[in-house]
């Protein structure tokens, strides 16, 4: 079989979004089968987390409270492998393949539980990047990412959901940022910080002068919150202020639908782990896995997975299909697909981990089991980039389902 | 899916069918003459044997003759009505039945000159199948078969139905069992409408009593019947699943439109439960989507045993959603007269319909609890419950 | 043991219900568990019911097409066991119990699904009548009812939640009524029809010229709805416009708390059921309840079955009380604790029905068995005098839990 | 529930209340002292016998007692801290136990002075409790017992431990257990901590190394351990339920008061999301406070097994939905140190301590899985499923 879809030019006969709008939007079409290379990618992603962070080596290095990233697995990944810089353009020596490749990354990061900064820089902030205006900060900031010597993260608190970001950083007239962002991703892995504010999208170094982050306890053990606060601190400007909003926007949406690949990651880790572990511990004479409610229950987490990841994938083709059709990653189906993938990816992982850790029994309760690290995972994730209820009440806004 | 040598390509059988249609005028050949004709030339199911309506080609061809002959105006044979026939029985007739069987059966099955019927069910077998008690005792060069049947749709208007007999009672369930091939015209064949909770009668009872069945319409070995029969259902859960369906297509689109149209039935806690059903209706969608996909890059996936799974439980959720949302016009019902609809009309009537026909979702073609151990069995590679009947002589079983 | 309750006076303890909007009231204290009356009650009521009206018996009425209801069974309920009067006090010669007794009789009527008008004339007409002032033309119903001799209905919507109640009816000048009202429940069985309307509630003679009622073909086969229109008939005025909105409020309420019983007693039937079934249904050599699938769903039903026997008594309870306490039936926790009602027991009876038809199996499907009377008794009754979503958002109100 | 006459009436017992707090003050009397001599008087648990803290009374009497000593400011003995004890250790010695185990452990158990925890479950044997694999082999005239038992709860401030112990491995395995008073100060007994995933360690893992036993601490015959731990278990889920609990109590309250607190958090969805879990957490609580009026009334009921369940449930929506409502708030944590808390503090701590310890509710003490089959068979009648560990000697069964 060849992979059709890379060399194929796009589809001429996609509908357009409708504009009637008594009726939803007609999606795109979209191939929703893996390509070769995607299947390539995916293997070798998955054999080198399999040798360089399997569960029990995550766990280990949060019992020893060990929270930072783990930098030798970075290296490989961004360095070596040069994933982080999958979706960055070759004119940026970038890997210049696009969402649907990061999507494949960030399935099996998720399933891997990998503490590194994927998430925030290869995928939030670059987007962001990505969706500035090109300029020479900009140009060479992202051949820093694709070279895997800079890592960036873009300070907007976790939790935002898309089009729901509030400026709280302020640049006066000589451009120097103020103010403070809570709960940012990835910030203390980060060499350079994307601050948005009211007059546009600034770089600023992470090591520069009036630039704090405390380290916040978070409840994802591998997934670091900083909160930062910025006084008087030199940044570069990248953009103009609507041009930086439009950036911060994409990258949410961007984020948003991605991470729905991570969720789909972590909820098939917990299937798989809970069949395995099912399959051979025995009660009453039987293996657990042969009790009708549990094979029932675990089919249910099954079906939803298979779905979550049709959905997940769909959110990743999306966008790849705008970004090539440069019609922007933020507008129209992008911003469906970004909402259904947290409307249903999000609770899907949420329960697969709560499945695993109850079909464990006792020992899914206990620190020394991995599976603890999924279920915060998956929780945070809920929560992250906006909860399954609020992409819901924009979805009502993008199909014209409107609230009562 | 490997085809005999030289292989048909594409293009061979588009030539063919533009061949035939030259030949045969879609709009003036009458009805049953050009259908048996599109069978003798092979073009009825091309991935079947040529002489038996095929061109031994590859099933993926199908489709586009299909659409071909569709296009070109041509009659077709009604593959709703006859779908048990389609779907099921030439399956097995074409995987067990003699050649003397399949020349005699395949053909009329195919054109629609004679319905089939499929009597596997019972009172007392449905989803454990290989427990069905109807007797087939030996009667001279035939055998005598008596018992009840049930769920059999279409079985009024059916000439054949494929049919699971008890053979043996003395050996263990799966042992005892023949699979026939039933002639509902003969003696002792009594067809009852079975009403259902809708109001409407689409299923039907099958009382046989002593009805005569020559061997000759045994298909495969006697004892072998619950081997025949797994084909026959194996190939049910093939046909299940269906075609695209577009955004908000089926009842969510339904349910949609009367949100958008009628405001004043808004509240917010419907609102939140309408957009869940919205997001998982489109959630199966993209699975369904995804699956088809994968089939035609012969990428078959185990997600289509869900796809029965989701769609009963969205079925009946949205259009439980629908009746509340509704009030006063929620609590009338259109028409409860006992009826015999020739299909079902799912998304043509009312909300207080679709919500009790949905209700047979998860029942019809295999229970939902069913489908679950199949999926935890034979895909999540869960071990099986302990057996207690798989051991014993089927008359010692409880029952 | 003897029973306390009936004999006790109020207690005087009872919190009143607390004025600090930012906390929910505090609920009254009332005896949940059954007196002795309330069980002899129910198992007279119970065994009448297992003589006259055996679910059987409802489904062959129902396949003869005879939707009307069981007037021989009314006649022994009504006038032979004086049911119909029982929360009529003993001035106006009813059985002068209350409340709690009804609803003891509508979870006997739930459990064998019988074809009487009993809520919609021993229930809502009756509480409207009760709360509207006296005088002699609503005291005379009022002992017509309680003989058996009369049987009312109060136009309203069936599906009008509490609080909801918009008048459709106008009376002119020389107190004619003309209008029109949907889906009125157990109004072809009345002989007075109690109308509200912008000038008052009004008691018009089901016979009166002017009034025409369409039976409907009813979702629930066995309640069945008529639509009514009058056109210059000749009506009674019972009350004000205040007091008549007030006494359909009341009614409503009284009626959405109390439905609760009969929900139970369907939701009790569908249980009850479904295990003999499937303790003796056989399916792979062994009885079909022997699953651990079914029986875990089994035991979720129960468990909801049990909470919702709690809160319908409870429901029962404080009108009860309110009414003891001339507190008047609609106020205060009557509003929380019908709310409640219906938010909670609806549900339950509806998942209790669908589980019976599932756990039949072919049979629940056909129309042979009763299940589906149950179903769609159930169903009916969910969206009756308002559906869970709307008693949620009544209820949001009453607690103090605003909206967003 | 029966009595010895002469029956003893509420009035006997709160004159011999008022006569043993003017006989010991309680403000200035030492604590043991007043404890030893409140055990001494019957007053203690006044349902057991005379001699053993108790006055043969009925078990009604006993919360007036309580309500007595509490009001006058008199001591307590800490229930929380003694619950095992108290609650499973006590009735068990007392249905089971020689005359001379009787005297010699239930005062100082009642007093305090002694803490006893639990050593049954066991990596391999959670919720299929009969499967221990500890073994007890005679030794001389006691027992030496290897093992490892988990989820003891106060093990580490414990002295002694009621223990299940394999005495015959040839047999079925509910015939080949012994039930054992284990000194858990004794050689051979090591305590380490358990650190569940909030955290904390509440539990402990307890390593038996050749522990001696002498046979004086044998409760009930060899072999017949397994009917001494159905008493155990059986005051388990009487003591399972807790107190009156006002709306709102719990974690519904914590939820609601943030709602209301901050409004900046609300959306529609978690709007009904929130309604949802109030109505399930206030019928909840009704049906507690129902099953307690009719303990209350002498009509204990079936509901009690639903309220652990239901409890576990709302626990576990409850937290979870707060901690999504809570936004950039719920992805923070309090603290992860490792920590060995005297009690579980579940209302005290942030929402996603909540959702997390939430998570054991399910799990400890019965899971909701053997709940619901306990609901199914006990209280539905439903039949057990075919067992295939029952007739076979225990240690041929897989593992």
């Amino acid at each position: 079989m060849t992979d059709s879809r890379a060399t194929d030019p796009p589809a001429a006969t996609d509908p357009p979004a409708a504009t009637d709008p008594a009726t939803a939007t007609a999606p795109p079409a979209v191939d929703l089968v893996e390509t070769e290379t995607e299947t390539q990618l995916r293997a070798a992603v998955r054999e080198m987390l399999t040798q360089l962070s399997p569960p029990e080596q995550v766990l280990a290095r949060c019992e020893s409270a060990d929270l930072d990233p783990d930098r030798r697995l970075w290296q490989t990944l961004a360095r070596e492998m040069g994933l982080a810089g999958l979706a960055i353009p070759e004119r940026y020596e970038g890997g210049g393949a696009g969402w649907r490749e990061v999507s494949v990354v960030l399935t099996e990061l998720g399933r891997a539980i990998a503490p590194v900064p994927y998430l925030g820089s290869a995928v939030l902030a670059t987007a962001a990047l990505l969706a500035a205006p090109p300029g020479p900060a900009r140009d060479e900031l992202l051949r820093s990412l694709a070279a895997g010597d800079a890592v960036a993260a873009l300070t907007v608190p976790f939790a935002t959901p898309p089009g729901r970001w509030a400026p709280t950083v302020v640049a006066d007239e000589d451009q120097l940022l103020t103010g403070a962002v809570v709960g940012v991703a990835d910030a203390g892995a980060a060499t350079t910080l994307l601050v948005p504010t009211e007059s546009g999208l600034y770089a600023v170094p992470a090591t520069a002068a009036g630039v704090t982050g405390n380290s916040v306890t978070s409840f994802d053990l591998t997934r670091p919150l900083c909160d930062l606060r910025l006084s008087q601190a030199v940044g570069q400007r990248l953009t103009d202020p609507p041009a930086g909003a439009a950036a911060v926007a994409t990258a949410l949406t961007t984020g948003a639908a991605l991470l729905a690949a991570e969720q789909v990651g972590v909820a098939q880790w917990c299937l798989d782990t809970t069949v395995d572990y099912v399959r051979t511990r025995h009660q009453f004479g039987r293996p657990v896995g042969s009790f009708q409610a549990v094979k029932h229950r675990l089919a249910d987490v099954w079906v939803a997975v298979s779905q979550a990841r049709a959905v997940a994938d769909y959110a990743a083709a999306v966008l790849a299909q705008a970004e090539s059709t440069e019609a922007g990653g933020a507008a129209g189906e992008a911003v469906v697909a970004a909402a259904l993938a947290q409307s249903f990816c999000a609770p899907v992982a949420v329960a697969a981990a709560e499945e695993c850790v109850q079909l464990h029994g006792g020992i899914g309760f206990t620190w020394e089991h991995p599976a603890h690290l999924f279920l915060k995972r998956a929780k945070s994730a809920a929560v992250a980039l906006g909860s399954a209820d609020r992409h819901r009440g924009a979805l009502a806004s993008a199909v014209n389902l409107p609230a009562a | 899916m490997a085809t005999d040598p030289p292989a048909v390509t594409a293009a061979d059988v588009q030539q063919r069918v533009a061949a035939f249609l030259a030949a045969h005028d879609p709009v003036t050949t009458p009805r049953a003459d050009f259908l048996a004709a599109r069978f003798d030339a092979g073009l009825a199911w091309v991935h079947y044997p040529a002489g038996l309506g095929g061109l031994a080609a590859p099933r993926h061809l199908q489709p586009a003759v299909d659409a071909a002959f569709t296009a070109a105006g041509a009659p077709d044979n009604q593959p709703r009505r006859i779908g048990i026939g389609l779907g099921m029985a030439a399956p097995t007739i074409l995987a067990h039945g003699t050649d003397a069987q399949r020349r005699r059966f395949l053909r009329p099955l195919w054109t629609g000159e004679e319905v089939w019927c499929q009597l596997f069910s019972e009172p007392g077998a449905g989803s454990d199948l290989a427990a069905v008690a109807t007797r087939a005792v030996p009667d001279g060069d035939g055998w005598l078969v008596t018992g009840q049947k049930v769920w059999t749709s279409i079985a009024h208007q059916a000439r054949w139905g494929i049919l699971l007999a008890r053979t043996d009672p003395t050996v263990p369930k799966h042992s005892g069992l023949s699979y026939f091939i039933c002639d509902l015209t003969a003696p002792g064949v009594e067809v009852r409408p079975l009403r259902q909770l809708t109001g409407e009668a689409e299923f039907n009872e099958v009382f046989l009593t002593e009805v005569r069945i020559p061997d000759e319409q045994r298909l495969g070995e006697v004892g072998q019947g619950w081997q025949v029969a797994r084909t026959t259902l194996m190939n049910e859960r093939v046909s299940i699943g269906g075609g695209a369906q577009p955004r908000e297509g089926g009842a969510i689109g339904l349910l949609a439109q009367t949100w958008r149209q009628r405001p004043e039935l808004r509240t917010s806690g419907a609102h939140d439960a309408l957009l869940r059903l919205w997001v998982r209706a489109e959630a199966a969608r993209l699975t369904s989507q995804r699956l088809r996909q994968a089939l035609a890059a012969g990428q078959p996936g185990p997600e289509g045993s869900a796809v029965k799974l989701s769609f009963a439980q969205l079925n009946q959720e949205i259009s439980s959603l629908e009746l509340e949302l509704l009030g006063d016009d929620g609590l009338r019902y259109d028409d409860w007269t006992m009826r015999r609809p020739d299909q079902v009309d799912f998304l043509g009537r009312n909300p207080g319909y679709r919500y009790l026909r949905a209700k047979g979702n998860s029942i019809e073609g295999g229970t939902s609890e069913i489908l679950k151990n199949v999926i935890a069995e034979r895909v999540l590679g869960l071990p099986a419950e302990p057996r207690v009947d798989t051991d014993r002589a089927w008359k010692d079983l409880p029952r």
